[in-house]
């Protein structure tokens, strides 16, 4: 049986590389690609727990479903305010967006 | 009668209050109210001082609690002495006769009114000044007669020189009443009352350490150098000659100014107990008699050289009191008072003829103002010492006393201020009213509302002397004051009507006889004296001029030393806002960043021992 | 029980490997299959950890709707390549920094923490199991997310949609 | 224990009220705003007499106590930090609140005719700092007094910055750079207090977290108490520390030398009824929270440092007194007055007998009362003329002989004159000070000196004097304008001649602080 250590680890990589993604890509797309991998590694640990927690139950897996439906309408608004902005700006590079500068 | 002397004071300050608030309806009539008031008051006094007068009258004192503090209570209250009640009798005479004759000197001033306010504001405090029963209300009302002389001495207020003058006066009285404050708050945690009673208690049974009395009586009477002009605080006195006439005659003559005597005279018995501070009196008022007297032979303002003389004789009721002369410097303070405020009334009748305060510009102004050329010259010979009137007797008793006490200097001094004395009033008299007249005014007599109080006062001038025969001496020490009757030879007696005489006909010489002003620059020892030992020019550098330039050290050190300070930790923290506003680029995956980094450091922080150890 | 470490092994590589291609490919739309590929090997994960139904979902979901609106939204955007001129050297190192010491932290954290060994039993089909828990004890939230994707569908088509009327 | 809402909540949170109806009213009904505005402020001051005629003065503790449990913080099994709403006055403080409500209702009267736009706003702000003022006297818990301190600082830092002269949002900014520097200050001392001294053990043996001041003071003051909680114990160096952070936070706020230049900026822009305000009140804070913490909880290092008290009050009297003399403007001369002033409040704490005590209180009270009168004529001037400077100004006794009246009564007696409020407190003071200190005592009394001279030179320049050009034509105050005047110099000359009225409430309090120091 693979330990519940190696599940976590496995999300704390995925954590961290969905992290820093998020911190340094420039791309408006795959800043929030990399935000839908730092939800996924949240969901490897709740169904991690789910099946190895202290109180392990169905709950984490009905949480992540929910974590799942957020994360689909996060993406479909992402999408559509990148694609406004591109509209207006024509752009989406998030380095160019420092209106809150002003 | 006695239990209600608290009636006395309260009748100004009802006018006070009335004034203040209606002041400006009543317009000229105020002028009756302030009169009234004080001739209720008058009455009350007369009440006083004759049942004082019987053999077997006490003192009469009573006190209430005014404030409490920890354990120490503080009471107002009255008292009556024989002292305090031949004050309150001055005083309220004195006043009276002010406000009548301000009646007419004052007519037609817009500021009628407030000139009556004032004159009822100042004799309230002076009144009660006059009845405390102990140091602390005594010092209250000594201010408060200090802000009332001010307010009066400032009356003119567009007057520049009027307004520097009532500022010159005000400053120079509080920096003598910060001996004052001083002497009385050392006494009171030394003997723990300011009562007058308590107080010599504790001095005549030996509580108090006897350089402690010496400290403490020198401190109170740097009080009375303030407010009594004496040297070195005296330039404000002559200054104050800014304020109307009758102001100066009631306030810088009779009363104000003699309050400090009337302290020293009050706290005599702590004065008594320390023989050094006896010395301190008498020099200063030695001093400061002749002093004055010099400065006053060669003055032009008629007002100015009363004002020195007024200088001069404080300083002989000093010089009498340090001399261990009560009953001379109190008979003298009593009989000053009459024909000081007569002289003062009667310059003001002259001034207010001819509209100048020059002497130069006067003369001959006898043929048109018998009147007030008559009681001028009782004033004037009642001052000198002539045989008979009032001033004579006093200063006789003055220099016996000091005579007696051994002082040759100060009695050699204070004959030949005597003698100036003499002198400058009979060049004034001279002066003014013989002669040809060197002014082109139209001079007509006084209005009657001036002249009766003159009359009434120089009939005092007069006849106030000879209550040294009736028993004066005896009754005004019997307030436990030990004082006793001085006799001295005769030739001192002989010796002061040479004095008077001499001054006289000196002045006679110079001024009577040809009538000519001299003109031209004056020199030497004039120019000394007309200068008035340059005492004010001398503060001034002393004094005035390093404060003021300290002042504006101060000012650029506040400027640029602390406001540099600030500048530099504004300085400081803008530097670090320049840090921390680069790190607000916009940018939101920089504010992520340093979420992060923050989040990091903080779970390091805090998981710090852990991952160590 | 090798069988499951080496599948185990293979999911891991896969989703570790995918995610870290996206942060280094050139091009936006390999950048999306790549993490395709990473959304894939959770899914692998997820049936390891007998969670059939939400493998499916993971698939359904992320595999498929998310990385194609993704792709699609890099045709619309015309985003080709991403901008590498702008060069933010202490970003990225301060970057690279934090993201590798908050992995440290959680790493260290799961390694020194003693977990339980136990594997809970969550029932043979959890499919039924997951539909009880949803339609009992979750129902309002269950209804509560329906309505949030309705928002999110109405914002997304209120906000993508062109201002032509104006 | 109180259950129901008591007098001092309602006359903290009575303008409030003011808030609520100015909401509804439109912001260009400036009448009607400025109506409610005066109308409402008066509702604290006649609830502050009720309090003062029914205060019992042989107590020497608290009274009108409120006591609610408000925010609860469970920590471990065993601990919680509690935050109670507990408000009450004693001798110290009731006459502040009293104090605070007449300024205030002052300023409001002032604030009719002196501020001239965005009224709504104004007032809505005002009232909102009424709430801090009013607070603040009242708290009995630190973390209250934090919070309504904070609330006057943020309040009046948009009063100044809104409504101020020309330079107004520097001066905002210099007030809250120092004040939020005095509170943060604060804010750490108040921190150390809770965690080192602020501790009872509740039911059930918990330990209680306490900002309560009554709590921390008995755990100061009895030795060696059994908590060493947090490793955190009552030491000297703590003791020591906490008290020079209070005595630098509230000197900022008094101001001490040389934390002083704020005020000079300040109170010169501030509009001037917030002038009134901040030097009749806001100034006051400082002196209260010195007395009500650093003698409060640290009596016997406050005994030590006597004379350093007495020293930075000398400093405070003369430095203040010596620049008010060369000043130029009326204004600047005011406002290092109140510097020399305050010197005087330091002056009395110093003194460590009940007569320097009393001397600084009745000096609080009546420096309030005569700073803001200042403050106002200034004000009324400067709405006339449009200056302040000596060089423009003279002679004002011609065309306004009222307000040069009530303005050279100001004058005397913040000069302590006798029969008025600042006799009482300098003579107090003094005499305070020569009981124990008698050569210190003898070189502050020349402050006295000093404030004669400036105040008698700028006073005397304004009023006396051949009359200014720009004074030719004003008219005197108004009726509506002379009411703060005539109030402020009837209180001053109320004090000044009953002084008991003022000395016997605070008698019991100041002999209980007296007591601690005592032993």
């Amino acid at each position: 049986m693979v330990p519940l250590n190696a599940y976590l680890a496995v999300g704390a990589i995925m954590f961290s590389i969905g992290m820093f993604g998020v911190l340094n890509k420039k791309s408006g797309i795959i800043v929030l690609l990399s935000i839908e991998l730092m939800l996924n590694a949240v969901n490897i640990n709740l169904i991690a727990f789910s099946r190895f927690g202290f109180y392990g139950n169905i709950t984490g897996q009905i949480f992540t479903i929910f974590t799942i439906t957020v994360a689909a309408a996060e993406t479909a608004v992402g999408l559509a305010i990148l694609i406004a902005i591109f509209r207006n700006k024509g752009t989406i590079s998030i380095t160019d967006l420092n209106i809150m500068k002003r | 009668m006695l239990e209600n002397a608290w009636l006395v004071p309260l009748f100004p300050l009802i006018s006070f209050v009335l004034l203040v608030a209606f002041g400006r309806q009543l317009k000229e009539g105020a002028a009756y109210v302030g009169i009234v008031s004080l001739l209720s008051s008058f009455i009350v006094a007369l009440g006083i001082l004759f049942e004082r007068l019987g053999h077997d009258a006490e003192n009469y004192i009573q006190n209430f609690n005014w404030l409490t503090i920890g354990d120490k209570t503080l009471t107002v209250g009255f008292e009556i002495t024989p002292l305090n009640a031949l004050m309150l009798f001055v005083v309220t005479l004195v006043s009276l006769m002010v406000h009548i004759y301000s009646k007419g000197y004052m007519h037609g001033d817009e500021r009628f009114p407030v000139f009556y306010t004032y004159l009822s504001l100042f004799t309230f405090s002076m009144l009660s000044l006059v009845i405390s029963p102990n140091l602390l209300q005594a010092f209250i009302f000594w201010e408060l007669v200090g802000a009332a002389s001010f307010l009066l001495i400032g009356f003119y207020y567009f007057k520049p020189s009027a307004r520097s003058a009532a500022k010159k006066a005000f400053i120079v009285t509080r920096i003598g009443d910060l001996g004052l404050l001083i002497g009385i708050s050392l006494l009171f945690w030394q003997v723990g009352t300011f009562e007058y009673a308590g107080v010599f208690e504790a001095v005549e049974q030996g509580l108090v350490e006897p350089g402690f009395i010496t400290l403490t009586a020198i401190l109170i009477f740097i009080g009375a150098i303030g407010k009594s002009g004496q040297f070195p605080l005296h330039t404000w006195l002559p200054d104050a000659m800014e304020g109307p006439t009758p102001v100066s005659a009631l306030i810088h003559a009779a009363t104000m100014v003699a309050a400090g005597v009337y302290l020293v005279a009050r706290t005599f018995p702590l004065f008594e107990a320390s023989e050094t501070a006896m010395y301190v009196v008498a020099t200063v008022g030695g001093f400061t008699a002749i002093f004055a007297a010099s400065i006053g032979l060669v003055q032009n303002d008629i007002k100015r050289v009363l004002a020195y003389s007024t200088v001069s004789q404080l300083g002989y009721m000093m010089l009498a009191l340090g001399s261990a002369g009560f009953i001379a410097g109190v008979f003298h303070l009593f009989t000053h008072a009459f024909f000081k405020a007569l002289l003062f009334l009667t310059a003001g009748s002259v001034i207010h003829a001819v509209h100048t305060q020059n002497i130069k510009e006067m003369g001959g102004l006898g043929k048109e103002m018998k009147i007030t050329r008559a009681v001028f010259l009782i004033g004037a010979l009642a001052i000198s010492g002539f045989p008979g009137l009032a001033g004579f007797f006093s200063k006789d008793l003055i220099l016996m006393s000091v005579y007696e006490s051994g002082h040759v200097t100060l009695f050699w001094m204070a004959l030949i201020a005597a003698v100036m004395t003499a002198f400058y009033m009979f060049r004034l008299y001279f002066l003014v009213f013989s002669g040809k007249p060197r002014h082109n005014a139209n001079v007509h007599e006084s209005p009657k509302n001036m002249t009766i109080p003159m009359i009434i006062l120089s009939l005092l001038a007069i006849f106030a002397g000879y209550i040294e025969f009736f028993g004066f001496g005896e009754w005004i020490t019997n307030n436990g004051v030990i004082a006793e009757e001085v006799e001295g030879p005769k030739w001192i007696m002989y010796l002061s009507i040479i004095a008077a005489f001499g001054g006289i006909a000196l002045a006679w010489l110079m001024y009577g006889r040809d009538n000519k002003v001299k003109t031209g620059e004056p020199r030497g020892l004039h120019k000394l004296l007309f200068n008035k030992y340059y005492i004010d020019e001398l503060y001034s550098t002393v004094v005035v001029r390093p404060y003021t330039i300290f002042g504006y050290v101060l000012k650029f050190f506040d400027k640029y030393v602390i406001g540099g300070l600030v500048q530099l930790s504004v300085w400081f923290s803008k530097a670090i806002g320049k840090i921390g506003s680069r790190l607000q680029n916009g940018q939101v995956q920089a504010y992520g960043l340093i979420t992060i980094i923050g989040l990091v450091l903080l779970l390091v922080s805090l998981t710090a021992g852990r991952l160590l150890g | 029980m090798t069988g499951e470490y080496i599948a185990f092994f293979i999911f891991a590589l896969m989703a570790i490997s995918g995610a870290v291609l996206m942060l280094n490919l050139d091009r936006v739309i390999h950048m999306v299959l790549s993490i395709g590929l990473s959304f894939i090997g959770v899914a692998g994960l997820f049936v390891l950890l007998k969670a059939e139904f939400l493998a499916f979902v993971q698939i359904l979901i992320y595999a498929g709707a998310i990385t194609i609106m993704m792709a699609l939204g890099t045709m619309m955007t015309s985003q080709h390549k991403e901008d590498k001129k702008l060069k933010r050297k202490g970003h990225t190192i301060f970057a690279i920094l934090g993201a590798t010491i908050i992995g440290l932290i959680l790493l260290n954290g799961i390694r020194t923490t003693s977990w339980p060994n136990e594997a809970a039993n969550l029932g043979e089909d959890n499919v039924i199991e997951i539909g009880m828990a949803m339609f009992t004890k979750h129902v309002i939230p269950f209804e509560l997310a329906s309505l949030l994707l309705l928002v999110a569908l109405m914002g997304a088509i209120v906000l993508a949609k062109k201002e032509s009327d104006k | 224990m109180m259950d129901s809402i008591g007098l001092l909540t309602l006359i903290t949170f009575s303008p409030l009220l003011g808030v609520l109806l100015l909401a509804f009213v439109p912001s260009n009904k400036a009448g009607t705003i400025k109506l409610i505005g005066v109308l409402v402020s008066f509702i604290p001051l006649i609830l502050s007499f009720v309090m003062f005629s029914s205060f019992d003065s042989t107590i020497n503790g608290m009274q009108f106590v409120e006591d609610f449990d408000w925010i609860q913080i469970p920590l471990a099994d065993n601990a919680m930090i509690e935050f109670k709403y507990s408000l009450g006055v004693d001798g110290l403080s009731m006459p502040l609140v009293v104090l605070s409500a007449i300024v205030a209702s002052m300023s409001a009267i002032a604030a009719v005719n002196m501020i001239k736009k965005r009224w709504k706003e104004y007032f809505i702000l005002f009232f909102l700092m009424q709430v801090g003022l009013y607070g603040v006297f009242a708290a009995q818990n630190l973390f209250l007094f934090f919070i309504f301190f904070e609330i006057t600082l943020i309040t009046m830092f948009f009063l100044v910055g809104i409504w101020g002269l020309d330079k107004r949002e520097d001066a905002a900014f210099t007030f809250l750079l120092y004040n939020g520097l005095g509170s943060a200050i604060l804010l750490i001392s108040f921190v150390v207090l809770l965690m080192s001294a602020g501790y009872y053990e509740g039911a059930n043996g918990t330990t209680i977290f306490t900002t309560d001041i009554q709590t921390i003071i008995f755990n100061l003051n009895n030795s060696a108490s059994p908590y060493e909680l947090l490793g955190v114990g009552v030491s000297d160096a703590i003791k020591y520390g906490v008290f020079f952070a209070l005595l630098v936070a509230f000197g900022i706020k008094v101001p001490l030398f040389p934390f002083h230049s704020w005020i000079l900026k300040v109170h010169y822009q501030a509009p001037p009824p917030m002038s009134m305000i901040l030097s009749g009140v806001l100034l006051k804070i400082g002196a209260y929270g010195l007395f009500r913490m650093n003698y409060g909880f640290f009596p016997e290092i406050t005994e030590t440092f006597s004379t350093l008290l007495i020293i930075l009050g000398i400093i405070n009297l003369f430095y203040g007194g010596i620049l008010a003399f060369v000043q130029e403007d009326m204004k600047m001369v005011v406002v290092y007055s109140s510097i020399s002033h305050v010197g005087i409040i330091i002056l009395g704490l110093g003194a460590m007998n009940s007569f320097g005590f009393q001397g600084a209180v009745f000096q609080i009270v009546s420096h309030g009362l005569l700073a803001s009168l200042f403050f106002y004529i200034v004000g009324v001037m400067y709405n006339r003329v449009h200056t302040t400077k000596f060089s423009e100004l003279g002679g004002m006794a011609k065309t306004m002989p009222f307000t040069s009246g009530i303005l050279l009564t100001g004058a005397l007696a913040s000069l302590g004159l006798p029969g008025m409020s600042g006799f009482i407190s300098e003579f107090l003071t003094f005499l305070g000070l020569f009981e124990n200190r008698p050569i210190l005592a003898a070189i502050s009394t020349l402050g006295v000196v000093l404030t004669t001279v400036y105040l008698l030179r700028s006073v005397l320049n304004v009023t006396y004097g051949p009359t200014a050009e720009k004074l030719t034509h004003v008219s005197d105050a108004r009726s509506v304008e002379m009411i703060p005047m005539v109030v402020l110099v009837g209180f001053v000359i109320l004090v000044g001649v009953y002084p008991a009225i003022l000395s016997e409430p605070i008698q019991a309090t100041l002999q209980l602080f007296l007591t601690r120091i005592g032993g």
